[in-house]
Order: C-alpha cells, then structure tokens, then sequence
C-alpha cells in the first residue's frame, strides 16, 4: 500500500495538467469534479497511509525513488519522497483542509469566469506543496518551493484585469523572493559543505561534521530562516501577506491554512537538527515570532476590511508556531499548525460566503446583524473564531496554543519574557477575533444581505468547524507516556523540548491563558456591543488617530521599504538612465549583428563559391595539421 | 628516372590543363580521354595490367560515352561556345587558380618531405585483385552493387521526361 | 628499367587533383564541372593504386575499383540532374542555379 | 560467411532487402500505399533484427564491417529516424502527385548507406557507405518535379558532395600510403603520428568528414540545400545522415589518435568553436525556419564536436545521447514543417507561423517544445544533451570550447525565442487568405509528433536508461 504514496502528488498535477489541457473545453461540472476529485484522492491515500501508519509505530518512514534525473559524477539528483510523522500530518492537512477548500470553490466560483483556470492553478497549488512536503532532498523542496510560490502569484492576480490585484501578486511574489533568494544561497552552502541535499544524510552529516554553535552552521540555519521567514510572512518580511487578499477568497483559504505561509514552518521542522546547532538563530526565531504575533495581532485589531482582519490574524498565529520552533517545542509547533489550518481555512470560507452574500463588500462596518439572516454561517464562524481565540477546554486552539504558552515558559530556551508575549498575544488575538465576530454578525442589520449559501459551501463549513472542535482530541495525553497524543506520534521524528524546570506551575499558566482568552472577548463585547460609542470616540482623539493608522498601515513597513530600498533603487535607476551596464549586452548585440551580416555575405547561394570554401578549408587544415 | 612514365605523366597534366580550358564540350571531352589513357599508361607501369584495361574501358569507354549522349541531347550550338568564351575570363580563373596553386604546392611539399619511397615494383596481377574483391571484399562488392542501385533508380527518376509536369514547365 | 618513383606518381596524382578542383572552381559550366569532378576522383584512384603498388597488395586496386563505380553512378546521376537542370532553366550555368542564399 | 555472420548483419541485409522487394514491387504494380507497407514493414522488421544481432556482438564480419553494441545502437537510431521520415513523407509526397514510389527505394538506400557506415571498420565500407547515402540523396533532394528550389539544391548537393568525396578519398589514400592498411585499428598501429603524409591524408579526410557533417568552414552548402529539399528528406539530411557520419567520426577517434594528437585536436577545436559562432550568428534574423534550422544545425555540430573532443566514454556517451535528443528534436520541428505544408510550398517563412498558437494550440506547442529543447532549456531532452556535452568538456578541462558552448547558447536562445514568439503573437487579421490555404494536421501526422513530444520531455526528465544504454555500447566500442 505504501507504493500509492507517489500518488498523494500526482493526481493534483495530473488534475493541473488536465485542466490546463483541456479545461477550457470542459463542461464547468466536468472542471469542478476534476479540480476537487483530484484533491479528494489524494486525501483518500493520505489517510490509507496514515492507517497503515497508526499500526506500525511512531518510528515509521516510507521512501520511494521515483526516478534519478541525471548522474554526472558525484551530481546525481534523484527524485524520491519521504514521508514520516511529520510530513504525514503535513499531507494530511494540506490534502483534507485542500479538498474542502476545492469543494467550497465549486459554489463560490460558480459565476466566475476562468473556471477552469482557477482550478487548474488551485491543483498546481496543491501539488506543489505536497512536492515540498514530501520531497526527500532540498532540490526537489525548493522545486516545490518555487511552485507554490508561482502559483500565489498566479491567483492572488487571479482577477488580472484589475491592476491593483496584479500589483499585489507582484508584491507577494517579489517579496517572498528575498526569502527564495536566501534559501537558494543556503543550499548552495549545505551543499559545498556536506557535499548533499538528501534531507536525512545532511541532517546527520551536520550533526557530525558542525559543533554546536559553529560559525558555518549559524549561517546556513540563517540562510534557511530567511527563506522561511519570507515564505511565512514573518516579521521583517510579512508585508506581502495582507495584500495577497486581492485573490479569491478560497485562495486566501488555501494560502493561509493549508499551503504556503506554513512552507516555512514545515522547513524548520524538517531541518530543526541544523537548528538546534545554531543556538542563536533559533532564539532569532522565538523572538521574531514573539514581536510578529504582537505587532501582526495589534493591525489585526484595527483592520476595516474582513479578509485583512484575518490575514494579519494569520501572520500572528504563524508567529506563535515560531515562538514555538524557537524554543524548541517542535511539535507544539505541528499541532499549531494543524488546530490554525482547520480554523484559519474555517474562517476564510466563512468570511467568504459572508462577502458573497453581501455581493463582494469587504468592510466589517457595513455589515452586521448577519447572524439570523445566514445561521449556518454565524455557528460555524462562532466556532472558528473560538478555536482563534483559544476559549477553554472546548476548542482545539487553546490546547495547541497553550502547549505552545507552556513550552515557551517552562522550555530551556524559553523564558518569561516569551511566555509574557504570547499571553499578551492571545489577549489580543481573543479582541480582535471577537471584534469581527460582533461586528458582522451582532448589531443592526445595516444592509441587504443574501441568506446561506448552497450545501457545497456550507458543508465544508460544518466539517471545518467540527475538526475545529476535535483536532482538541490530538492534545489527550497518552496512556503510556503521559505526553500528548500528538508529541507522541511525531516523537520519532521530532525531539521533545527540553524542560528547564520541572515543576513548572501549569496551572497558573492554564489559569493565566485562560483569562487572557476570555478577557479578551469580554473586552471585545464591552467595546463593540455594549458601548460601541466609546470605542469610535477612542479612535477619534489625536493620539488614538495616529496610533490607529500606524496599526491599520500594518506599522508602516510598507512605508519603511519604500524609503529604504524603493527610493535609493529609483534614484539608482535615474542615475543609470542610459543603462551603462546594458550598453554592454546592446554592444554585444550589435556586433552579433554585424558578424552575422558579415557572415551572411558567404553565402552567396553560387556553388563554386561553395566549392572554393571547401578548397580554403582545405588548406587551412592541411596547414594546421602539417605545419603546426 | 623511369622515362615512359615522364612522358605519360606530362600527356596526362597538359591534356587535363586543355579539358578545363577549352570551350567547346566535346574537345574538352576528347582531352579529357587522351587524359585518361596517359593515366591508364602509368598504371601499367605501376604494375597493375587489370587496372590499366577498367581505366580505358569503363572511364574512358562507358562514362565518357555518356558524357558524349548528354552533349548530344542537348544538342549546345555555336552561340554556347562565345557564352563559355565569356564565361571563362581571367577575372574568372585567377581566384580558383591561386587556390589551387596552394593547394598543390602543400600536398607537393608533403610528398618531397616524406622522401625515400620506392614502389616494390611488382606486379599485381588480375588474378590477386579477383582474389581479394571475392575474398576480403565480398561485402564491398555488394555494397557497391547497392551504390549502382542508388546510382540507377536516382538517374532514372531524375532523367525520366515526366508526363505531368514538364508539360506545365512547357507552359 | 627502372622502377617508377612513388613521389612522382604522388605528385601526378596532387597535379591532377588540383587541376580538376580548379576546374569545379573556374567553370560556370555544370557538364565541365561533373568533368573536372571525374578528374579529381581519377586523380584519387591513382593515389590509391600507387599506394597499393608500393605496399605490393591488391587492396589500392580494388578501392580504385570502387572508385570507379562511385564515379559512375556520380555522373548517371548528375548528368540526368543536368538534364532537369537544362529543360527548367535553358542554361548550363551553374550560377543560375543561385537563387537561394542569405 | 557463417551464420553467425548473416545474423550479425540481419539488420542490414532486412534494409536492403525490403529495398529490391520494393523495387520488383514497383515494376510489379505501381502503388503507393504498397511500397510504403513494404518499406515500413522492412524497417521495422531490421529494428527487430537488431536484437538477435545484438546477442551474438561484438562480430567482426569480413575486415570491412563490425556488428557491435556501439553499432547496433546508431542502427537502431537510423531506422527509427528514417521511420518517423518515411512516415512523415506520406502525405507530403501524396500531396506533390506523380510516382512517388522511387522515393522509398531511395530512402531505404540511404538508411542502408547510413548504416553500414556506423558499422564500417575499413576504409572501403567507409567510403561505399557514404556514397550509398549520398547518391541516394542527390535523388531525393531533387525528387519532386516542378521544383526550381529541389534541382538547385540537388545540384549543389552533388557537385559540393562530389568535390568532398574527392577530397576524402585522395586522403585515405595518402592514409594508405603511409601506414600500408585500410582496416582502422591496423592504420593506427601503423600510423607514425609526425609523418606529413599521414596528417596531410587525415585532413583531407576530415574536410570529406566535415562537409557531411556541415561545419565551418564545409558548411556553405547547408542552408541552400535544407531549404531546397523537401521537408522530410531535410529532416533525413539533418539527422540520420549527420549522425551516421557523426557515429564514424567517433570510430575513428579512437584509431587515429585523434584526441592525443596535438595538431588533429587543434583542428577540431578550431572547427567546433568556428561552427559555435558561424551557426549562431548566421541563424540570427533569418527570415526561413528551414534555413534557421540548417544555421543551428551548424551550431549544434559544433556543440557535438565539443563533447567528441572531451573523449573517452564520457565524451563519447555525451556526444551520442546528444546526437540522439538531437534526432527527437530535429525530426519534430520538420516534422511540423512537412505536415504543415500545403499543396502549393512548404511553410518555411517564419511569417507563416504568426500566431499559430491562436490557431493551432498543440501543433505550436509541440513546436515550441522541440525549439526549446533546440535552445536547451530544462526538462527537454536538449538540455541534457547539453547539460552532458559542458559537463563532459569540463571533465576534460576545455575550457575554451565550454565557454563557446556556453556564448552560442546565449546567442542561440535570441532566434529560437524569435520564432516562439512570433508564433505566440496576435495573428494578422489582413492577410486570411493565405492562413486560409493552411491544412489540417491528420491524424497519423499528429500521432507521430506527439510521440516525438513526448520522447523528448522523458528524455528530458528521465534519462537515465537511454544514458545506461548509450554507455554499455560506447564502452564496447572502446
């Protein structure tokens, strides 16, 4: 049965290249079925794979060499996947979370044109990312890399002829490529160094080649931080994330919960060995994400636009899983990861059948009051949003992200510090989830608004609300060990933290976490149902005006970049107006141009001027090989 | 110095110098068959009887026949003959000329410099030839039986006056 | 008598080669050209009989052999391509066959 | 003449036979589908001889010929390109009417020259086996009548051919002269490498060689005569015949000491890098993609010749799976060509291909594929070619024809790119009368581009078993 595995990747390429074929002749049912069955298929032998995994133990990997592409030398990349604890939970989010996605795409799309194309891109995405997931050595994850990230480009600029979501395509797609760019130099530094790419063997060559704290593997981890941190959309790199909203909603779905921003995540944890060699980077780590998920939660609380809401909640709740990587609690991480793709996708579809129903208005404040008018909606929502603000003991957020609170105080790396942040962050998260909640659902009914959408739509819904709710279920501690389920089923391939202090007071920190979250929905409800008055009049004073637009603009890095390295690029260009450097290639051109006229004149189309060439040949080369 | 051979070899240079200078094909064509025995002769001398006789009979007597057919086919009247005068200026030849000067005098010059070959000058009978053509050169003599083919089919479509479309080239 | 010295027989051979190149190279004539070709690949036939005379093997004899029936074919050939030639275009002139270049 | 010995040349003989059964089934009745059953059945029937042939080798039949696995392999690659042209002369020839059967005769002629030229180990199958392809050709390129541009090129094809045989000849007799021998393994025992007039014979034989192979300087003649012939005898031209001469070229490495040869590499060097450059730059704003391809072809010789210089079986495993990507390639892209061409010329002008892909979405797509793998971008077949050649020179440390290879590349991509994008470009709406001529692509024809498609992507993404196969007989040869 693990000979199907080649198949988790294959059918959404082959769905791609279908569609990409044929799709435009296909009937849309026929697109639909393709573009979602595709996906759905490969969930189906994702979750064969995980049965056949849940019998054989913790400690199982499956290999399978597809093909070797070239062998030159000691150059000889092979094509293989790998699959154990980790990139199983991976696949099974990306293919599960990526089918109902797909089916939520059918009704959301149904009025689109570019059907075809839509779905061809979403499977590409898919497919990509599993590639990533699964790859066995670092070229074929950058080659997935690289795909995912063309394929953002390509549907965040889904509806092309609007500029301004071309712009942000181009945005998402430059900025994530100072990432790339990073990652592809840290390669090429693994690579000279360790002389290969297969994830494993560099893993192990590292541990016995680099000591702790070197100088060599300092770098590489940075280089690999970067690419993670631009692909995540992590602080100082987190600015193309609000703007890839330009996309269809499932888009935003995809990007955010099951594909892309978790890329990086997923590398860290795969490469964490290298990680744990280079104590400094991986404090870098747990720092950039403490600062993203505060300065990320605090623009959420302002936003006006429903989707922006929500992205910027995304980059704060990547920021935990980094908070998470950071001090060494790599599975915390994982199930972060797994608990936010549920709610985070949960959300998404959510604010998109809100934002069908209101005919594509995106800000919060002409809605309201939605709550009767589209129930199955507001649950689910209700849900999500509950699961993101972590509420107690009922929603699956708050077991994953009070492991992550736990670890963050009591690990070796951790500190009180960290601890502090993440609290204050899930205070904060709780507000502005909260806030949307309220803002759209509660309240005056200020506009007309369609009711629920059909059954292809809120099905997924109902399901993403019900794994919401059970992914707690992975937090129930193990009989034999004691630890989490979920520590205990990717202990073979993920290192437990280490534990600075045993006697950690957990349930303070329970008590401290839990307060933060419900805090923060009591503050929300107080502002936004109660006195919503006061809250308008807080944003109204001078210090709240400027305090609200540095938050809305997303604490102006956009601004920062455009002085920084826009500007001083632009005066570049002005100075090289007349291109000095491309004068070169003009000069080469010209000359190309003039040997090929040159040249052009030989050929006279007269036969003796031929035979006279080959006489000439002739004694050129009788002369070289005589006389030389 | 073998005398016979000097003489055949001045024939052979001075009546190939006369084929490519003359104007008219057929005393380009007659040149170049008194060419051809003065070459025959010296393959005489080399020692190589068998070869002598297929130099007459086959290039001198069968494809030059052929030549002779296609001239005659064409049938090229006198107004040929000033075109060819024309065509045949210094202007023309210098060039080609010079070339082929070079090119003589490195091939000359390689010759000299090896120095010191003699012929075994023994006589290579028919017999031995037939010997290695059925011998060691079977495949070759199929192979070039398979060259005659080429040769044949290529002529015959090449040459045949076609039913269709020269009477559109008539048109 | 004396034996013939293979240099000279080289030399005739060279001289006859050259003189048939440049006799494909001088003439605008297509039926000279075919003529000066069949000088050339003669002048490579002797140059393969006075080697196989020097080595004193049939082998130089049985390649002119070939030689000659690569000759024949050759000129059947060419001479029914000179035939096409002359009914398309009325002329002999190889140059006029020179409408493709560049 | 053992048994052995008629199964180690089965191949060859199936080829010639299916030649004279054609030629009797002619003179029996004339028809065409007939003829090319018989043709592609004796193709096909040698393709299977290849096998028992390929248990009993390495054989030497007779001194003229050798049956190895290196042999054996170019044999298979011959009958597989003069399949594909045979299959795609069908149409085109049906197109251009009166007998049309002489041309498989011909064809099965030239396929026969070509292989026992890479199986030749004497100078006289050398020789025969390139006349045998070369007469033949003379007769193709000028097959169909009516055609002012096919007996231009077939009479430059024969003088020039002529002129090269000539040369090549009075070489291996000055070859012969010095060293005694016609085999190529005792000529190279015999060879002393300073004597002038062993060199002097070598290079006479390589300016024969050369011509064939159409480099710089032996190329004039290229373009003239690709444009002029028709579409599928080009896509022999440029292939099967260029890759039979190819093949001997790397048999002779060996015996002639080509490689340790201080003068003999300078003169390939000096070949391969002038081909690199003239070719590239001659392609650039050509306005006829058939002579665009006969400049590239001069470019990509010179690419070959950088890997044939790299040596040993590294070199000459990188040059014969480029040779072989190169087949794939060349034959789509006239094989495009060809089928695209209507009853009144060839489309060969590049304007003819203006916003095909708004038209023809596959047929450009098809061609874009085998102009890319052309050019060399990953995951074509051409890039592993070329990927194997640089790598191949590198490992040999020629440093200045990696750097060529790598400069006509860069040069090589503008014109490639051109016709792309011309063919991707907004179709002229003025000129529909002439798009309007444009034939449809029949089924047979569409079936054998999309085979050769798809061999080039797996050649491109999964070429390990061809690189396996290719080294086991280039490794035998040695």
């Amino acid at each position: 049965m693990t000979d199907l595995l080649w198949l988790i990747p294959f059918m959404p390429i082959a769905g791609f290249t279908v569609l990409v074929l044929a799709g435009s002749r296909l009937p849309r049912s026929v697109t639909g079925t393709i573009g979602t069955g595709t996906v759905g298929l490969s969930a189906v032998v994702s979750m064969l794979l995980a049965a056949g995994f849940g019998v054989k133990g913790d400690g199982y990997v499956v290999t399978q060499t597809l093909w070797q592409w070239l062998s030159v030398g000691d150059f000889s990349p092979r094509f293989s996947l790998y699959l154990d604890a980790l990139s199983l939970v991976m696949v099974l989010v990306i293919t599960c979370v990526g089918f109902l996605i797909h089916l939520y795409s059918i009704g959301f799309m149904k009025n689109e044109e570019g059907y075809s194309r839509f779905f061809a891109y979403m499977n590409l995405f898919v497919g990509s990312m599993l590639v990533l997931v699964l790859a066995d050595n670092l070229v074929s994850l950058y080659l997935g890399w690289e795909g995912v990230g063309l394929c953002s480009y390509l549907l965040i600029g889904f509806w092309y002829r609007d500029s301004a979501n071309g712009y942000a395509a181009r945005k998402a797609f430059v900025i994530t490529r100072v990432g790339d760019t990073a990652l592809a130099v840290g390669l090429f530094l693994l690579f000279t160094n360790l002389g290969t790419l297969q994830i494993q063997e560099l893993m192990q060559r590292a541990q016995a080649e680099w000591p702790a704290g070197s100088k060599i593997a300092v770098i590489a981890a940075a280089l690999l931080l970067a690419g993670a941190i631009g692909k995540s959309a992590q602080l100082p790199l987190q600015t193309w994330l609000p703007d890839a909203m330009a996309g269809p909603t499932p888009v935003s779905a995809l990007i955010h919960a099951a594909t892309m921003v978790t890329a990086g995540v997923y590398l860290i944890a795969r490469t964490h060995v290298l990680f744990t060699l280079a104590p400094p980077v991986q404090s870098a780590i747990a720092i950039i994400g403490a600062a993203t998920l505060l300065l990320a939660g605090l623009s959420a609380f302002v936003q006006r636009d429903i989707k922006r809401v929500l992205a910027y909640s995304t980059i704060s709740q990547i920021g935990y899983m980094f908070l998470a990587l950071g001090v060494g609690a790599w599975s915390a991480a994982l199930f972060h990861f797994m608990t936010h793709a549920f709610f985070k996708a949960l959300l998404f579809l959510g604010a998109g059948a809100v934002i069908l129903a209101m005919d594509h208005e995106h800000d919060i404040f002409k809605m309201g009051g939605l709550r009767s008018r589209m129930p199955v909606t507001f649950w689910t929502f209700l849900i999500g949003v509950a699961s993101l603000s972590a509420l107690p003991f009922v929603t699956s957020g708050f077991y994953s992200k009070d492991l992550i609170l736990k670890l963050a105080w009591s690990s070796e790396r951790g500190s009180v510090w960290l601890w502090a942040a993440g609290v204050a962050g899930a205070f904060i998260t709780s507000l502005y989830a909260f806030r949307l909640l309220f803002v759209v659902f509660f309240g005056d009914r200020l506009t007309r608004a369609k009711s629920d959408p059909g059954i292809s739509m809120t099905a997924p819904l109902v399901v993403l609300a019900a794994l919401s709710v059970a992914a707690g279920l992975a937090a129930l501690p193990e009989p034999a060990s004691g630890r989490q389920a979920i520590q205990q089923f990717l202990s073979g391939v993920l290192p437990a933290a280490h534990i600075r202090d045993e006697r950690t007071p957990e349930l303070f920190l329970l008590l401290i976490a839990s307060c933060a979250s419900i805090g923060g929905m009591l503050a929300a409800w107080l502002l936004y149902v109660l006195f919503p008055r006061y809250a308008e009049g807080l944003v109204q004073t001078r210090a709240g005006r400027s305090v609200h637009r540095l938050l809305f603009t997303g604490w102006g890095f956009d601004r920062i970049y455009d002085r920084l390295f826009a500007g001083p690029f632009l005066w570049l260009t002005r100075i090289n107006r007349d291109d000095f450097i491309d004068l070169v290639y003009e000069g080469a051109a010209w000359y190309s141009g003039v040997f090929h006229h040159l040249l052009g004149l030989t050929q006279t189309g007269k036969v003796r001027w031929y035979a006279f060439g080959i006489g000439l040949g002739a004694i050129i080369t009788i002369g070289i090989a005589v006389f030389l | 110095m073998n005398t016979p051979f000097v003489i055949a070899s001045v024939v052979a240079v001075v009546s190939t110098l006369m084929v490519i200078t003359r104007t008219n094909v057929v005393h380009a064509l007659l040149y170049l068959i008194v060419s051809l025995l003065s070459v025959s002769l010296v393959f005489f001398l080399l020692g190589a009887p068998f070869i002598a006789a297929l130099e007459i009979i086959i290039y001198a007597g069968a494809i030059m026949v052929l030549f002779v057919f296609v001239v005659m086919m064409l049938n090229l009247g006198p107004q040929s003959k000033t075109q060819e005068r024309m065509w045949l200026i210094p202007e023309v030849w210098t060039g080609p000329a010079v070339l082929a000067v070079i090119l003589l005098g490195e091939l000359v010059y390689i010759f000299a410099s090896t120095g010191g070959i003699t012929t075994s000058g023994k006589t290579v009978p028919a017999g031995d030839v037939g010997f290695a053509l059925f011998g060691p050169y079977l495949l070759g003599v199929e192979l070039a039986s398979m060259l005659l083919l080429a040769g044949i089919v290529g002529a015959y479509h090449l040459g045949r006056r076609g039913n269709d479309d020269e009477q559109k080239e008539e048109r | 008598m004396a034996p013939v010295p293979i240099e000279g027989v080289l030399v005739l051979a060279a001289v006859l080669f050259t003189l048939g190149f440049a006799g494909v190279l001088m003439r605008r004539n297509i039926i000279f050209i075919l003529m000066s070709i069949e000088i050339m690949l003669n002048a490579a036939g002797l140059a393969f009989v006075v080697a196989g005379s020097k080595w004193g093997q049939p082998d130089g004899q049985v390649m002119f052999i070939f030689i000659l029936v690569m000759a024949g074919a050759e000129v059947s050939v060419g001479l029914a391509l000179v035939l096409r030639l002359f009914h398309r275009f009325r002329s002999l002139d190889a140059d006029a066959a020179g409408r493709m270049k560049g | 003449m053992t048994t052995n010995d008629f199964y180690a040349l089965s191949p060859l003989l199936a080829v010639g036979a299916a030649a004279l059964a054609v030629m009797i089934g002619i003179s029996v009745k004339r028809s065409m589908t007939a003829t090319a059953g018989l043709t592609v059945a004796g193709l096909f029937v040698s393709f299977a001889m290849l096998f028992p042939a390929a248990s009993i080798a390495p054989r030497i039949v007779t001194p003229l010929l050798v049956i190895d696995g290196y042999a054996l392999f170019y044999m298979g690659l011959v009958l597989a390109g003069t399949l594909t042209v045979v299959l795609l002369s069908l149409e085109y020839l049906r197109d251009r009417g009166a007998h049309p059967e002489e041309y498989y005769i011909l064809l099965l002629l030239a396929a026969f020259g070509s292989m026992t030229l890479v199986a030749s180990r004497h100078f006289g199958s050398l020789f025969l086996g390139l006349e045998i392809l070369s007469v033949s050709l003379y007769g193709l390129i000028a097959y169909v009548r009516g055609n002012e541009k096919g007996i231009e090129a077939g009479i430059k094809y024969l003088v020039l051919a002529a002129v090269s045989a000539a040369f090549l000849v009075f070489g291996m007799a000055l070859v012969y002269t010095a060293t005694g021998s016609l085999e190529f393994s005792r000529i190279g025992a015999g060879a002393t490498p300073t004597d002038p007039l062993f060199l002097a014979g070598a290079a006479m034989i390589i300016v024969g060689m050369g011509f064939k192979l159409a480099v710089v300087p032996f190329h004039l003649w290229t373009p003239d005569v690709y444009e002029g012939a028709p579409a599928p005898v080009t896509a022999f031209i440029a292939t099967v015949s260029k890759g039979a001469v190819f093949a001997l070229l790397l048999r002779l490495a060996g015996p002639f000491h080509i490689l340790d040869h201080p003068t003999l590499f300078t003169v390939f060097s000096v070949i391969a890098v002038g081909s690199i450059f003239a070719g590239n730059l001659l392609a650039l704003s050509q306005g006829n993609i058939k002579r665009i391809l006969a400049y590239s072809s001069i470019a990509h010789l010179g690419y070959l010749l950088v890997a044939f210089l790299a040596g040993g079986v590294k070199g000459a495993t990188a040059a014969t799976y480029y040779l072989s990507a190169y087949f794939v390639t060349t034959l789509g892209a006239f094989g495009v060509i060809s089928l695209r061409s209507g009853r009144d010329r060839e489309r060969e002008y590049i304007h003819d291909y203006r916003g095909l892909a708004w038209r023809r979405p596959w047929l450009a797509g098809v061609f874009t594929a085998m102009l890319l793998s052309l050019a060399g971008i990953p995951l074509t077949a051409g890039f592993i070619g070329k990927f194997y050649a640089i790598s191949a020179g590198v490992g040999s440390s020629l440093w200045f024809q990696v750097v060529s290879v790598a400069i006509g590349s860069a040069i090589g991509l503008f014109y490639y790119l051109r016709v792309i994008s011309v063919m991707y470009a907004q179709p002229e709406r003025h000129s529909g009368g002439r798009q309007a001529v444009a034939r449809a692509i029949s089924f047979g024809g569409g079936m054998i581009l999309a085979l050769l498609t798809l061999g080039l992507i797996l050649l491109g993404v999964w070429p390990s078993p061809l690189i396996g196969l290719i080294t086991r007989a280039v490794s035998g040869m040695n």
